[in-house]
Parts: C-alpha cells; sequence; structure tokens
C-alpha cells in the first residue's frame, strides 16, 4: 500500500504545505472580508500584501531580549510543521513512512509547545511571556486528549506505521469507527496550531501575546508558520481518519489534497464561527471530560478489534 | 567498536551530570543534572542492547523504566521544590539542609535567599517594559511599590525605560 | 559513511550542550541547552534503530522541558541571567569527582572485553518491546504504571495546598467549589 | 526597480488606533474608513505602519502617544484625527507619508544614529531595566510581581483609561484607576440628544459589543457589529439593516461558548445602578435587549448610562479585576465598557 517517495519529494512537502496554508489564510481573509461588507473576493490577494507589508518592515531590538531564543522560536514553528508533514502520505507514498510514524508526529508537533515559548520569553515582554504561558497551559490541556485519540487510530490499525493506519481503514473510515476521537483530533488540531477559538496566545486581548513584540520578517515567519502548521495537521487527520488517498475515479494523491483542503476549510470555518476559548475554563473540561471520552473510545476500539 | 562508542558518550552524560548534580545549589538545577545521569543510563541500556543482546528485549524495558524514572523524578522534585517554597522560602539545597536537623533553622527562610541575588533578573525585564512604554502608560507608577520588596533597588520594577523601547529598528 | 557522521556529530553536540547547562547564566537557555543534550541523544538512539524509543524521549523531553522553564522562572532568581552570579558550591571538588568518575568509566568501557553479539536485531524493535512488556515483563509494566499514578497524586498533594476541605467547606457540602478562579464545570 | 517601493505600495496599511478622551466620534469615522478600506487594525505597535491617534491633544496622552510612536518599527506615518471629518483626508496623508520611500530611509537612519547614541551598558540595570520584585500572592509562593499599565493606548480599551496592576505569573494582584486627559465639561458622544429614530442609543449598545466580542476573541462578529452600527449612525435610510441585524443578534445570542466564558466575571451587586448589575454574561445579555428592541422600527431604545453608572463603573473596577487573570480583568474591563467621555476629570476615591 505505502511506498517511499523519491529524495526531491522532500521539498515538494513544504511547497504543499505552503500553498494549502496559503489557501487557509486567503480563506480567512475572504470570510472576514464578507463580515465587513466587501465582496469575499478581495480576500484572495490579501495574504500576499500582508506578506508584502511585513517584507518591508524593519525588525525591531528591544533591550534585554534574549535573541537566540526569540529567533530560534520563530523559525521553529514552520520547521516543525514540516518535519511533522514528512510522515503524510500524498495517496499512497509518503518522504518517510517509518515503523512509528504516528509518534513521530506527535513528537514534532509538540515542538511548537518550545517555539512559542520561546517566542514569548525572547522578547522581555509581560504580553509575550503571558501568552507563553498561555499556550503550555493550552498544550498540557489538549495534549492527553490527542494522544489518545491518536492511539486509538494506531490501535484500530494495529500498528504506529500511517501507511498501516490508512490500509486498515480500506473497509471502513475510522472517522466513522471512532467519531469520538476524531472530533477531539479536530479540537486539538485547533488547539496546537493555536488557531481560531485556541488563539488565545497569540490573542487580542493580550496585544499579540506572544506575537507582542514581533514585526517585519519575524512576524511574517510566525503567521505563516501557523497556517502552515495548521495545514499540516490537517493533512495528517486525512491518513489518520478519513482513509488517506483512497477514493473512486481520481488517483489518490488527488484525493488526499481533496481531503485535506476539505478538514482544512471546516477548520477556517470554526475559527470564523467561534469564540476564543479561555484556557482557564477549558482545561478543567480537557482533563474532566475529553479525557475519559477518548479512554472510552480506545476501548471500544480495543473491544472492536478483538471481536472483528 | 561502535559499543564502546556509545558507552564512553553516556559516560561522559553521566560525569556532566554529576558534576551539576554535586556543584550546583538550586534544587532545579541539581534535577537537570540528575536528569542528564538518567539520560546516560538510557543511551548505555540502548547501546548495550543492540550490541549484546539484541534479541532479548531487556535492554528496550530498561530504557523504557529509565524513561520513567526521569518523569517521576521531575514530578516528585517540583512538588517538593514547591511544597518547600511555599513553606520556608527556599530553593537551594544548602538552605533545606536544616531539614536533617543538624542546624538552626533561622536565617535561611525568608527573602534572603532571593535578596541576596540580584533579583529575578528577567521579570524585571518583563515588568520593565512589558508595557508601560508600550502602550503608553505612566512613568511614575513605580513609586508605588509596595515596601516589602526587599531592597529598594527593585521597588519600581515595572517603570523604566521607556525610551529605549523600540527605538532601535535595524534593516 | 553517514550513519557515522552523524553520531559523531550528535555525540559532540549532546556533551557539548550538557556541559552548556551548567555554564551559562540564563537559567532559560539552561533549560533549552538541556533540551538540545535530550533531542541529541534522541537522535543516537533513532540511529541504533530503537526508533520508538528514540521518538518517544523526544517527544517526552520536549514537553517535560516546557515544564521545567516554568519553574525554573518561579524559582529561579536571576532567570534571564542578565545579572551575572553564580550558584555553586564546591566547583573544584564537584569537577574532580566528575573527573575521577569519567577516567575510571571511560577505563572500564575500554579495558572491559565485551561480549561478541548474539543473535541479530528483531525486524521491529517497537512490536518487541510491545510483547516483552504485555508479556514477559508484563510485571515491569504494572509496577510503572503504578508508580506514575502514585506519583501523580502524591505531587499534586504535595504542590497544592487547599484540599477538598478548603474547597467544599468544612462539611464537604457546598455545592460549588470555593476556588480563586474557577474551572468550566464548576465542579 | 525599487523593490521597496514596490511592496509598500501594493502592502495593506495596518493602522494603530488609538482613542483620546472626546474621540469616540473621530475613532468611529476612522474605523469605518479602515473597514471599508479593507485595512486591518493592528494588535500591537509592534504590528503597525501607522499610529492613527483619534480625538483631541492634551498633555499626558500625548507622553503616552510619544512612546507608541517610538516602538512603531518603520516605515511608519502618524495621523491626528480631531474630528470625524477630517478622517478621510488624515488617513490619505498618512499613507501618502507612508509611502514615501526617501522620507522613511532618512527616518530610519536617523532613529538608528540616536539608538547608537543612546546605547550606554548600565551595571545595575541590565538593558536599562529594574529588576522585580516580590510580594505575597494567593497561592502563597511569594512570586515576583511585574508592574503592567493597561491603557490608555490599548487596542479595544476606552478612551483615556488607565489600569495600573501590579501581576503575578498573570493574575492581577493590585489594580489603580485613573483617566487620562479626561476633563470636566467634555461631551459624552453616545450621550449627545437622540434625534434619529433610538438608532444611536443602538449603535452605542454596538459599539460596546464589538469591543466586548473583540477582546473575547470573536473577531468576525466583531466586525459585523462594526458595519451594522457605522450603519446604523448613517443619516439617510438604511435599508435591509434591521434583518441583518436580527441575524447577527442571532448568530451571537445564540453562541453558549461565549456565555460560557463570560459567565460568573465581575459580579456586580444590587446595589449598583441597573445597567451594571450581575455578571458580564447578564450585562452582555443587556446589550443584546437593547439591540433586539431597537432592530424593530419601533421606539427608540433606552439611553445608555449616563455620568453615574460610568462613574461607578469606574469606582468598582479595580475590586472586581483583582485577582483574577489578564484575559477575565480584560473581559471584566469591556464587559462594563465605562463611557469615559461621561465622566469628566475622575479621581478614585482616597483609601482605594
Amino acid at each position: 500500500m505505502s511506498g517511499v517517495a523519491p529524495p526531491w519529494a522532500v521539498l515538494l512537502v513544504p511547497a504543499l504545505l505552503i500553498v494549502l496554508g496559503y489557501g487557509a489564510a486567503a480563506g480567512t481573509a475572504a470570510l472576514r472580508a464578507r463580515a465587513a461588507g466587501a465582496a469575499p473576493v478581495s480576500g484572495l490577494t490579501a495574504p500576499a500584501r500582508e506578506s508584502a507589508r511585513l517584507l518591508v518592515q524593519r525588525r525591531r531590538t528591544i533591550p534585554g531580549t534574549d535573541t537566540l531564543l526569540w529567533r530560534l522560536g520563530g523559525a521553529l514553528v514552520p520547521v516543525a510543521a514540516v518535519l511533522a508533514a514528512l510522515v503524510i502520505p500524498l495517496g499512497s507514498t509518503a518522504v518517510s513512512d517509518p515503523s512509528v510514524g504516528v509518534v513521530w508526529f506527535n513528537a514534532m508537533e509538540v515542538v511548537v509547545w518550545a517555539a512559542l515559548w520561546m517566542l514569548g520569553w525572547g522578547a522581555n515582554s509581560v504580553w509575550g511571556l503571558v501568552g507563553g504561558y498561555r499556550f503550555l497551559i493550552q498544550g498540557l490541556s489538549y495534549e492527553l486528549p490527542h494522544m489518545f485519540a491518536l492511539t486509538a487510530a494506531a490501535l484500530g490499525a494495529g500498528s504506529l506505521r500511517v501507511g498501516d493506519v490508512v490500509a486498515a481503514q480500506e473497509q471502513v473510515w475510522f472517522a466513522v469507527l471512532m467519531p469520538a476521537a476524531f472530533v477531539v483530533y479536530l479540537v486539538s488540531a485547533l488547539a496546537m496550531a493555536f488557531w481560531g477559538p485556541f488563539g488565545t496566545p497569540v490573542g487580542r486581548d493580550l496585544a499579540g501575546g506572544v506575537a507582542a513584540e514581533l514585526s517585519g520578517v519575524d512576524l511574517l515567519v510566525l503567521r505563516a508558520g501557523r497556517y502552515v502548521f495548521l495545514a499540516a495537521v490537517a493533512a495528517m487527520a486525512v491518513p489518520l481518519f478519513l482513509g488517506g488517498g483512497a477514493g473512486p475515479l481520481l488517483p489518490g494523491w488527488v484525493w488526499t489534497l481533496v481531503k485535506t483542503a476539505g478538514v482544512l476549510a471546516l477548520l477556517v470555518w470554526l475559527g470564523h464561527r467561534l469564540p476564543a476559548v479561555r484556557m482557564d475554563r477549558f482545561t478543567e473540561v480537557g482533563w474532566v471530560v475529553l479525557v475519559p471520552v477518548t479512554l472510552l473510545q480506545v476501548l471500544a476500539v480495543a473491544v472492536y478489534v478483538l471481536v472483528r | 567498536m561502535m559499543l564502546e562508542t556509545y558507552l564512553l558518550l553516556a559516560a561522559a552524560l553521566f560525569s556532566v551530570g554529576l558534576f551539576g548534580a554535586l556543584s550546583q545549589q538550586s534544587v532545579v538545577m541539581v534535577m537537570m543534572g540528575l536528569e542528564l545521569m538518567v539520560n546516560a543510563v538510557i543511551v548505555a541500556a540502548a547501546a548495550l542492547w543492540l550490541y549484546t543482546s539484541p534479541e532479548r528485549p531487556d535492554g528496550q524495558v530498561l530504557v523504557l523504566v529509565a524513561v520513567t524514572a526521569m518523569a517521576v523524578e521531575m514530578a516528585m522534585g517540583f512538588a517538593v521544590t514547591t511544597a518547600l517554597f511555599r513553606a520556608r522560602d527556599v530553593d537551594m539545597v544548602d538552605m533545606a539542609a536544616d531539614l536533617a536537623d543538624h542546624r538552626g533553622s533561622g536565617g535561611h527562610g525568608g527573602h534572603g535567599g532571593h535578596g541576596d541575588h540580584g533579583g529575578h533578573g528577567d521579570h524585571s525585564g518583563h515588568g520593565g517594559h512589558g508595557n508601560p512604554e508600550h502602550h503608553g502608560g505612566h512613568e511614575d507608577h513605580g513609586d508605588q511599590g509596595d515596601p516589602e520588596d526587599h531592597g529598594g533597588h527593585r521597588g519600581h520594577e515595572g517603570s523604566g525605560n521607556h525610551g529605549h523601547h523600540g527605538d532601535g529598528g535595524e534593516r | 559513511m553517514v550513519g557515522t557522521v552523524v553520531f559523531a556529530v550528535c555525540a559532540v553536540g549532546a556533551v557539548a550542550s550538557g556541559v552548556a547547562v551548567f555554564v551559562v547564566d540564563s537559567m532559560a537557555r539552561a533549560t533549552f541547552a538541556l533540551l538540545a543534550s535530550f533531542l541529541l541523544t534522541g537522535v543516537a538512539i533513532l540511529l541504533l534503530g530503537l526508533s520508538y524509543l528514540g521518538v518517544l524521549v523526544i517527544l517526552m523531553m520536549v514537553m517535560e522541558m516546557m515544564v521545567m522553564a516554568v519553574f525554573m522562572i518561579m524559582y529561579m532568581m536571576n532567570p534571564a541571567g542578565l545579572m551575572p552570579m553564580t550558584m555553586v558550591h564546591n566547583r573544584a571538588g564537584s569537577l574532580a569527582v566528575s573527573g575521577v568518575v569519567f577516567l575510571l568509566l571511560a577505563a572500564g568501557i575500554v579495558l572491559v572485553p565485551w561480549p561478541e553479539r548474539e543473535g541479530t536485531p528483531p525486524p521491529d524493535p517497537t512490536l518487541a518491546l510491545g510483547e516483552a512488556i504485555m508479556g514477559r515483563h508484563m510485571l515491569v509494566m504494572m509496577l510503572v504504571g503504578l508508580v506514575l499514578f502514585a506519583t501523580m497524586v502524591a505531587a499534586t498533594v504535595l504542590a497544592t495546598h487547599r484540599g477538598r476541605y478548603e474547597r467544599y467547606g468544612d462539611d464537604l457540602r457546598r455545592g460549588r467549589p470555593d476556588d480563586p478562579i474557577g474551572g468550566g464545570l464548576d465542579r | 526597480m525599487d523593490l521597496t517601493g514596490w511592496l509598500l505600495r501594493r502592502a495593506v496599511p495596518r493602522p494603530f488606533v488609538v482613542t483620546t478622551v472626546g474621540g469616540t466620534g473621530a475613532r468611529l469615522a476612522v474605523e469605518r474608513i479602515v473597514r471599508e478600506r479593507g485595512w486591518r487594525r493592528a494588535l500591537s505597535p509592534a504590528d503597525a505602519d501607522l499610529l492613527v491617534v483619534c480625538g483631541p491633544a492634551n498633555a499626558d496622552a500625548d507622553e503616552a502617544l510619544d512612546r507608541v510612536w517610538a516602538q512603531l518599527p518603520g516605515p511608519r506615518a502618524r495621523a491626528r484625527v480631531g474630528a470625524p471629518e477630517q478622517a478621510r483626508h488624515a488617513l490619505d496623508t498618512a499613507r501618502a507619508d507612508l509611502l514615501d520611500v526617501a522620507a522613511q530611509r532618512r527616518d530610519a537612519d536617523a532613529r538608528d544614529r540616536s539608538a547608537r547614541a543612546a546605547a550606554d551598558p548600565d551595571e545595575d540595570m541590565p538593558g536599562g531595566l529594574p529588576m522585580a520584585g516580590r510580594g505575597e500572592d494567593r497561592d502563597g509562593l511569594t512570586l515576583d510581581r511585574l508592574h503592567l499599565s493597561l491603557g490608555p493606548a490599548l487596542p479595544d480599551w476606552p478612551a483615556g483609561l488607565s489600569l495600573r496592576t501590579v501581576i503575578q505569573g498573570d493574575v492581577v494582584q493590585e489594580a489603580h484607576v485613573s483617566l487620562v486627559g479626561a476633563r470636566d465639561g467634555a461631551a459624552s458622544f453616545w450621550g449627545a440628544p437622540d434625534g434619529d429614530r433610538g438608532g444611536r442609543s443602538t449603535a452605542a449598545a454596538l459599539d460596546s459589543a464589538q469591543r466586548l466580542l473583540s477582546v473575547a476573541g470573536w473577531p468576525a462578529a466583531a466586525l459585523s457589529a462594526r458595519r451594522l452600527r457605522d450603519a446604523l449612525l448613517e443619516p439617510g435610510p438604511r435599508p435591509g439593516t434591521g434583518a441583518e441585524l436580527r441575524r447577527w443578534r442571532h448568530m451571537v445570542g445564540r453562541s453558549r461558548l461565549l456565555r460560557w466564558s463570560l459567565r460568573g466575571l465581575g459580579r456586580v451587586g444590587d446595589g449598583a445602578p441597573e445597567e451594571l448589575r450581575g455578571d458580564a454574561a447578564d450585562r452582555w445579555a443587556r446589550w443584546l435587549g437593547r439591540i433586539g428592541t431597537a432592530s424593530d422600527p419601533g421606539p427608540p431604545g433606552a439611553a445608555p448610562g449616563g455620568p453615574d453608572v460610568a462613574r461607578t463603573a469606574l469606582d468598582l473596577l479595580p475590586d472586581l479585576v483583582v485577582g483574577q487573570e489578564l484575559a477575565s480583568a480584560r473581559l471584566v474591563v469591556a464587559s462594563l465598557d465605562p463611557d469615559t467621555e461621561a465622566v469628566g476629570a475622575y479621581a478614585p476615591e482616597p483609601g482605594t
């Protein structure tokens, strides 16, 4: 089922992620333009024009910054996204399909914790520091349910290899088989990309949070990195829960892209329709509701695997 | 030959960790030293497993146990630090030595531990320019710094430095 | 050979960043130096073919170090290292002890005649590990689970100064807990 | 060709909009133009390239604004909009300044030179910053305390309000309220006589609602609220606005997530004026009610609270935010939304 792509495909991954991320940014801008009473079409060029502005803007030097950690933190976000995406198969081939692909994805996605905290700390500003703390508590709230959701998918396939997870969904998609895990995955996807309702680490009430002191290219890298990361977590939902490249008529890689775009559109729409979730309230929900729900989901999947 | 190299790496990590655990005064830094030592155990166990008896899974199980030990060590370490800090305002191993009952307990608690050492540097920074200048605050609000703040020199952490902030963009 | 080069870089980098932990002034940088050391040893473990354990080390250490960073900031004086200072005691003695330990270990490593490898590595070490802890070594898994659970409870008890009597009143009759900041479920 | 100029011309400017006391009318005009041109308001000075000051000048506010100005990274331009009519021209001029590449280069060089000249290492205060002290906190850990001044130049914040806080982590431990640049005898924009079919009262509620929605992290709904507010303030007939208003109200009123976020925040007792009673969710529901009654062409809604309500809100504010996290504190302020223009010169009661 799964194969390994030629080496040049390593370059294809960031390119695809950037295209998908640009699409998400443009979609967000289009929804915004509609809410403002303008033509949604104007949203299509908005991310490019915003990038132009940030490219011209000067970087800032602030007294007392930890420049090393500050700059490193910003760069880590897109890097983590690309590394995480290496195990996602496009159709039936992935750049790499290690035997522990699911764990690899999880490990790379956690790197964003470090990235955001470095950004918030390095800028030497209260807003940034509070934003960094917020993302840590957000991480501690979503991470366990997220891990159990991944576990459920891996358990259903009996393997941590992403290719095997796709292969196990030939009969029925895991989104149907384990709906709770799928929903929790989508929630944690929003949370780990600190996007939409989980965007408080860079929230308006903190004057931009970890991004409060960023300008110019640094800000561009963070903003673009966030969309790229959102695209990567949306893409991972496809092999885990939506049958990978399986589908009629079209070739597998087209189906993967179509499904990814669909998940991404759903996430963008959710970000448009929901207010921010306050972390001091969500933490309790994460631990008291989501963890038991995902545990029960894992139990149900285990029973299903046994009786199948 | 690879086995020896891996074991040398483990020995080096272990020694560095040992140095940290022995020489550092802060509880948290001591824990960092301990973690490095456990890390060395992980490397050694993994290498020994692969190069001596890869058919038996014991090496891997040992690594798993070491990883668990690391997690447990950290969780308990921070819990103890928090409890100590709350009860005694102490975060240095020397100051907690009176737990062993051969030193008087006076003199160590209180704010001394922190005050002696030049304060929590960065925080100040955070307070310092996070905002006042940022979103336009008042320069003078430091003067209401509370009397509990030890050492007057940190009385007004939040105020200073409006002028510097942001005036130096670079190309 | 690529593997050897990668290992050499990782090994030197891991030790160097391990040293950096105790050299840099800034607590934030010390934490991230430690993280770098763990990540590089994680890669070294990956090179051994132990993919699950290697990735597990990377995953766990990132999370653990981020938690550690928070405690560093909370409890350390001068966390950003803006004011040069030292917080060590008995530096020379520690250096001597650890140096001697390293020499002893190194001598042992070089001199001990290590046994020849018996057998070949399993095709999937992750599977071997899983079968071991769910089969012959299940006792280990159960103990690990129990210890982790006990740790969670004990650490929480040690770290908090509020119990259920503070939250629900002396007779535990309060419907909603009296917390400084309530959770999202009012319980 | 000149790449910088080419990029600049394609870039959409991002204004950092600051309102001084007495500048509500100007702010509404600026926000309207910003929205119609598809610009977005900046979250922080670092993100902005235009500093737009709405309202009359006063010495206290100008000092704060100069500091904000120093934080714009550049290219940068500055605009002051004293009255609503000036908004369009002021923004056009500022945009033209922004596109003047030669002038921007001169500005950048001058700043670099003065930054180099000002650099003086200080042994006692790294980076020129004083150190943090410590204080009691609610968890008994005696952690570092930071001084953070919220306002007056903060997005989605009442004009001229300055909330000086002491925080530990992100928990507010102390708070003091003052008004920057407020003076007696200034007229409140929203308190002005309502000649046009209750539109102004609804618009006032919508303005408060959009601010709360922005702070609560729902930018899309806030943007729609601003659009509807602008439509209601237009003098002529406004076809279709009523239906849209009902749709908007239905959407935000249904959001359980928002009510869940607001519940229990900033609880005000029954002794206070009716507009302020209850928690943030109650106040939010009251605004929605006011918008709801006015969206039908019926009798004009009740006028928004006068000077007494705003003054009471300012008096209550410190007690309501102490012990809360920053996010909650900002929601509390937004849910009270004191009309600072109505208050006049304000000095907190002695002893608080």
